[in-house]
């Protein structure tokens, strides 16, 4: 099993925080993981993005290149940037939200998520990475919701155990619109 | 001397939505356009009020992505 | 020991305080300021001095007043940061002073870019300051690695009275990987004597020096730098084997490149195709002893590096003619896959099937 | 019916890479539209920086030069020696001209150099993710002072102009801002001076102009023009420091 | 029957390789009479530069380190920070400390470093043969300005006393000569006064000296002082520049 | 042609402005300052400019700016000197700027000595800069050939934009030897359309740079940059070949090395020994060829030095393992004598004839 | 107070011959001696009258050799 | 024949310009030639030095070290510092205006000339080096006085043509000098 995958969005809206947490899981459920922030002047424009590759086998290079398993793209810029990226029948999760199209590109496997609305509903907007997540989580399986949420747990530590259940509750959510839906496109 | 009268161009899609030009104009016209989103992924900057504008300019002087221009029409 | 998920440059950074840095002298730099911002965060509560130098030119110049004085010094930049501290680096090296000296390096020449690049080689392992000197140069290929040789730079720094290079490239830097803290080994090592430290009256007054106006003087350093050098070359030599064992063709490749290399190599085994590698993890001193280790099976090296050839000069030297040497290579933080490394291999295997007449 | 305001025929159409509100825009534009106006631009060759205005070689519509961090005077003096009827400038940032280039700026000083200097002085290293430079205020915090500048470990922020003013060479020193429109315009007219410096073979000429980092400092674009407004005007007086028809 | 002057326990027996009649030994004699009365040597620290001075590291009795041209601030910056309760001086000339280290002496004044600097201004580079020095006067011939000097193709002197005294972290700056023993004694004062000011933790502290080079100028050591006190002076106003007591 | 004695600092000032040489920026240091001096004498006459950089950090910088404005420029320095200029060479390189670098080296690391040397072979082919650049290196081995060399050395610049460096040492700098200024074939040049020279109204801007922010784009600048080395390692190779025929022992040595070993072969060969010498004279590109045209009776080479062993490197991946390496070197200063390396040349076959068994 | 009286000695093979003492000396009893070589190769300083010596000290303070040294004997 | 001849002196004692004179006549008659000063700090001391090497064959190394043929010393440290450069039988030209002990050095020739007192009577204190030169001439014969003043005459031009007198009076002054002397201790 080898997962690569762009996270992208705004500064904001938590895509780096999103992936190191993919690490993180990965890290603790014994696979090699690996998390690689884009650095550079295209940070300017405040966007964000980073690489997370979550695998059985020693990771060679952290950077995906025109071999993302997935992209999660929480904005318009992202998904229209990544998506030439994903591997022929990768899959695309983005913030349907804020992007009204779907992706052009044919053959991979698209997903709109309305992360905000739900992350609004769930109790804070700050959770629309979680939403994602979930998704993500739904469709490609690395590692189970349990998982995620253990690594929360230790992540957050005892200070911030109140934050579990609003996360929870997001993945799940992200969980669930994978889960009745069909896969699109 | 009669008011000044202008007309304000905006080239919104190299704005960034900074918001800078709304806090210098004199007659108080200029504001994000919530309901657009540019190129760029931005609310661009837009007048409120055409009408009023005094062709004052500061608010292409302040704009630091070069949206604006400004012409006189009285 | 508890693994924890850290980016690169600050895991260099929690290893050097653990390995008994207390001062830092650096000036920004991509893709390494992480580094300088963990220092500065973090040294003060380790009861250290953080610094932020006007330039690398004066940072290395504090990091040689530091050393001499006896503290546990350490800087670090990137390509053309390391430029400027050649001379200092020099200076270090002639005067015999223990730092450590990171470079994350990226891509040049000039400004260049800030993508990772292993272009540096040169740079790391024959100076551009003046003189016969040499830095003992550690590349690792993952965090942890980098975790393990920095942990250890300190002392060995002190231990041979010279600096200490890890030489990273953007991704080393910039990455998060899980890491375990371990406490390596101390090394013996003998009270710092020589160190400007202020006589207290109790001695006469330590000069520490490069300067030599005697021709026979300054000769007399230099053979004490290179016998010391022959000690570095004697018990500092690191790499790794890595499925050279009736290999056919041995890449040769180090820090994060050897990653990539390694993925290729096990496609091409599972391909059928008899691959190897050479990891240097010292570059200087360079491990050409491993290349005597290689089985008779060997019919073509091959270095790849993110460069346009450098490390090629050592793996030619290494290879003293027994073996074509070949070469791979991409720039300018153009990064290769491990698809490129496998049809490079295989298109050299063909080639020297071909001139062999087989 | 009259143009009031249009985009300047001294900058090329390419938009800008900076962050929404950082005033580097401003500055570019006041710069362009004085080579512009003096009729320059067929006669310029700039020099940009590193730093967040590397790229202003594909802004300024002129021969372009790009320079290593902190030495564009040096660069700037090897253009202007070769070309002494030409006008050069050189556009550098704080921590560019301020700490690795300090030596480069204050010998172009000292000699006189025929050149034009841009001194973009916004308190932080932008480009590389805001870490402290030399000019950053008391208690500010940056990435490399996270417990806010502190003058005992690191002294107090340094007046570059106050500095080369006690400098012979230099002919026309200035301190200005661009947080509101009327300072924009003095800024512009001490652009236009510095050039007219350069022009009259007056020597040195450097202005040094008050900027503003939204992204480093970590506040809205408007909040940053009041923050600059309140603590960096204070201790980074405006106003003329050497004026060449003074000393002729 | 009492001791009026006897060479100081401040420097080893070493004779100094100097050329006759050069002042670098008057003031290694006073700098090491300073830190043998102020019962320094035992905690001293001094850094050496690149110049005739190089040596200073055999003359000086107390823990030395040689450092790079130019980069004697910084050295003792390293030096003074893992030591801060040590006494750090740096000695150097006019080219080390003028020109290639121009950023290194402006960033050890900035940061308010508690380190003391003899800055000997021959107006020359002595120990490479007599080029020309940011501090060489108007009209002066050196191997490197072999018409003399000309304002117009090199700039004016530099002053570094009057530059650094615009910095905050600079707790004291004083301009001082060794052409007579009326002023040798006012040097003698200086230098005391800043390491007082380097042990009272007010800051960065320097001490210019004007001082000759009779090898270099062309002139006998005695005409020599004159020519320092008919030509140096007037350009290079002797007196204190910023004193810790007065910011106190 | 008149033969007049010159020193070599002098001579090579002279051999600059006849090879149209107008703009210097430097810094003193020694055993190089008659070059500065010189040309703010020489220079303005020839209607050029002579500026004193407040360093050499400057001076390279404004040899930079010089150069892409279109002028003919040169700076000059020693080692350590070199050292702080490396940054500004990579820029220079990697913005394709023509200029021609003189470093007149001297004994190291540090501060070292200002004796003759030739411990900076590593800095000057492998740079000290960032990143894939070259210099091309021509060492001269007597005043007459640095002349020759130099007078060509701006030509060369501007036909392949980059930077030729004469490298030479203490001796060449302060000898005096008879010399005859040349005129050599000019190199039909194209004009400097990308010169920062103002547009005039003309043509768009242009733009002097090394930053390339896109990987892509940098590797294709990295790849044209390699494409030109490729030219130059094709055209500009120089090398003699002294004695070699049926020669036993080949001496590799370049520079004023080269005439002690010159002088040593001949006592060699009087002596019945048939030793030879190839001499490098562009270091980089380096005469790899000349080592496949020596004879079948070689039996060993060896690196004659003033360093602890550089070129070395260069001796051995030309060598490719047909003939063992040997060295000798003095450092610091201390120049061997002929004698020293006679010994050490029969030393040498004495133990090559005892591993082979004869 | 009565007028001081004072010793100079020379530490003599460390005189360089730079004459600088002989300027300096209010009674004007300090010259070089032509006489004498030293070690270095130059003419020491001596002094030509040394009763006369106010140990005033201004020869010891420009001697930028170490040469000199004072003592006051009234 | 190669001549190695370590010339020495104070500062403005003219040894640096015998040392050029030498090489340039050299250079006259066809000869190879090198002429190396030697810098570094023992220049402070305000005493010169340089190596000559005049050779019918190609100069290897200018730097004469242990193999010095002669040594013209114009004051006492330069013969105490150069008179072990002698090879076996070289040549001492010492100034014994100056210099009131010969050397102490023996398998050497050692040719004391009252260079100083020759000159004055010549005419010119300035040319006590050519004195010198014309020992060394006399004894060592690299090429003829002849070749000597030809080369003068051009390094002087036609403007100092006069002096050419005066030091050709000084050359023969020193020649005479060894002509009609005992060699050696
Ligand atoms: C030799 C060297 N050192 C460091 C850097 C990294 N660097 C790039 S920009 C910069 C600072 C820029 O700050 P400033 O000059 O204030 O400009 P700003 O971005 O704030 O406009 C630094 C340190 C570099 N490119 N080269
Ligand atoms: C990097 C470097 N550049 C140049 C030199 C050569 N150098 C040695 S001393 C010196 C100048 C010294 O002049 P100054 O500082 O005025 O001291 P002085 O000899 O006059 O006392 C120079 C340029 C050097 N050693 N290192
Ligand atoms: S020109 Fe003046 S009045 Fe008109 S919109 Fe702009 S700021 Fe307002
Ligand atoms: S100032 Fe310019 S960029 Fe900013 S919001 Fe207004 S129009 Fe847009
Ligand atoms: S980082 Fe700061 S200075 Fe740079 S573009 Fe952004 S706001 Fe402007
Ligand atoms: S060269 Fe000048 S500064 Fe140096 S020792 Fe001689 S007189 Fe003094
Ligand atoms: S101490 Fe004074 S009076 Fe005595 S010799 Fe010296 S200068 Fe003259
Ligand atoms: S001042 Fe000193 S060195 Fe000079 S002549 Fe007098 S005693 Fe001698
Ligand atoms: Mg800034
Ligand atoms: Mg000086």
């Amino acid at each position: 099993m080898e997962e690569k995958v762009i996270c992208a969005g705004f500064g904001g809206q938590g895509v780096m925080s999103l992936g190191r947490l993919m690490s993180y899981t990965g890290m603790h459920v014994g696979k090699e993981v690996s998390w690689l922030p884009s650095y550079g002047p295209e940070m300017r424009g405040g966007t964000a993005n980073c690489h997370v590759i979550i695998s059985d086998t020693l990771i060679g290079s952290p950077i995906i290149s025109h071999d993302a398993t997935a992209v999660i793209a929480l904005n318009y810029p992202s998904m229209v940037k990544f998506e030439h990226e994903l591997i022929e029948g990768g899959y695309m999760f983005y913030n349907s939200s804020l992007i009204e199209q779907a992706p052009e590109r044919s053959g991979i496997k698209s997903i709109g998520v309305a992360a905000n609305e739900i992350a609004s509903e769930v109790g804070d907007l700050r959770v629309a990475n979680m939403v994602m997540l979930g998704a993500y989580l739904a469709a490609c399986k690395p590692y189970s919701l349990e998982d995620v949420v253990a690594a929360l747990r230790k992540v957050f530590g005892p200070g911030k155990e109140k934050f579990i259940p609003l996360n929870e509750a997001a993945l799940k959510r992200g969980m669930e619109v994978v889960e009745s839906a069909a896969v699109g496109k | 001397m009669a008011k000044a009268r202008g007309n304000v161009f905006f080239d919104s899609d190299r704005c960034k939505g900074c918001e800078l030009c709304t806090t210098v104009c004199p007659v108080d016209i200029l504001a994000m356009n919530r309901q657009a989103i540019n190129r760029k992924g931005y609310h661009p900057a837009h007048v409120t009020d055409p009408e009023k504008c005094i062709a004052c300019g500061n608010c292409a002087l302040v704009c630091p992505d070069l949206v604006i221009s400004v012409e006189r029409v009285a | 020991m508890e693994k924890v998920l850290m980016k690169g440059n600050e895991a260099l950074c929690a290893a050097a305080i653990r390995g008994g840095c207390r001062y830092f002298f650096g000036y920004p730099i991509t893709p390494q300021n992480e580094i300088p911002e963990y220092m500065s965060r973090e040294l003060p509560k380790a009861g250290g001095v953080f610094l932020q130098a006007e330039s690398e030119v004066a940072a290395i110049n504090m990091v040689y007043g530091a050393a001499g004085a006896g503290g546990r010094v350490m800087t670090s930049s990137s390509s053309p940061g390391i430029a400027l501290k050649q001379e200092g680096i020099s200076y270090i090296c002639g005067a015999e002073l223990p730092c450590v000296i990171v470079n994350i390096s990226r891509g040049g020449p000039g400004l260049g870019g800030i993508q990772p690049s292993q272009a540096d080689y040169f740079q790391s392992t024959r100076g551009g300051g003046n003189g016969d000197y040499r830095l003992l140069v550690l590349a690792p290929a993952n965090i942890q690695e980098a975790v393990d040789l920095m942990t250890e730079a300190f002392d060995i720094a002190d231990y041979y009275r010279m600096p200490v290079m890890i030489l990273g490239d953007g991704m080393i830097g910039q990455m998060m990987e899980p890491v375990v803290f371990k406490t390596p080994a101390a090394r013996e090592l003998p009270e710092k004597e020589w160190a400007t430290t202020g006589t207290g009256g109790a001695r006469t007054p330590n000069i520490i020096n490069s300067l030599r106006l005697d021709p026979a003087e300054l000769e007399k350093l230099n053979l004490h730098l290179q016998e010391k050098y022959e000690r570095v070359r004697a018990n500092e030599v690191r790499y790794e084997m890595h499925q050279t064992d009736e290999a056919e063709l041995v890449f040769v490749a180090y820090g994060t490149s050897a990653r990539i290399v390694k993925n290729a190599v096990a496609v091409m085994r599972r391909q059928g195709v008899k691959a190897g590698l050479i990891r240097p993890i010292s570059l200087w001193p360079f491990p050409e002893r491993a290349f005597d280790e290689l089985p008779g099976s060997v019919r073509a090296l091959m270095s790849v590096e993110l460069s346009q050839g450098q490390m090629i000069d050592d793996v030619k030297i290494s290879a003293r003619g027994r073996w074509p040497v070949g070469f791979y290579g991409r720039s300018g933080g153009m990064i290769f896959t491990q698809q490129e490394i496998v049809e490079a291999g295989e298109k050299m295997l063909r080639e020297v099937s071909h001139v062999s007449g087989v | 019916m009259s143009v009031v305001f249009e985009k300047t025929k001294g900058l090329t159409d390419k938009e800008f890479h900076y962050c929404p509100g950082c005033t580097h825009g401003i500055i570019h534009r006041l710069v362009g539209e004085v080579l512009e106006e003096m009729d320059l631009l067929d006669d310029a060759i700039g020099v940009a920086p590193v730093g967040c205005a590397v790229l202003a070689y594909d802004y300024f519509n002129c021969d372009m030069h790009e320079a290593a961090h902190g030495r564009a005077p040096a660069v700037a003096t090897g253009v202007k020696r070769v070309l002494p009827e030409k006008t050069v400038f050189a556009y550098q940032g704080d921590g560019d001209l301020a700490s690795i280039g300090t030596a480069e700026i204050v010998h172009a000083a000292h000699r006189g150099e025929m050149i034009t200097v841009i001194f973009v002085n916004n308190a932080i290293y932008g480009m590389t993710g805001g870490q402290m430079a030399p000019t950053t205020m008391i208690g500010q915090k940056t990435t490399t002072s996270p417990f806010g500048r502190n003058a005992e470990q690191t002294g107090s922020p340094i007046r570059i102009a106050e500095m080369l003013a006690t400098i012979d060479g230099a002919g026309f020193i200035e301190r200005v801002s661009v947080h509101n429109p009327v300072h924009i315009r003095k800024t512009k007219k001490a652009i236009r001076t510095a050039f007219e410096c350069q022009q009259n073979r007056k020597g040195f000429s450097m202005v040094e102009v008050l900027s503003t980092c939204p992204t480093n400092w970590g506040m809205s674009p408007i909040a940053s023009l009041g923050w600059l407004a309140e603590n960096m005007i204070p201790y980074y007086p405006l106003g003329n420091f050497r004026n060449p028809d003074k000393e002729a």
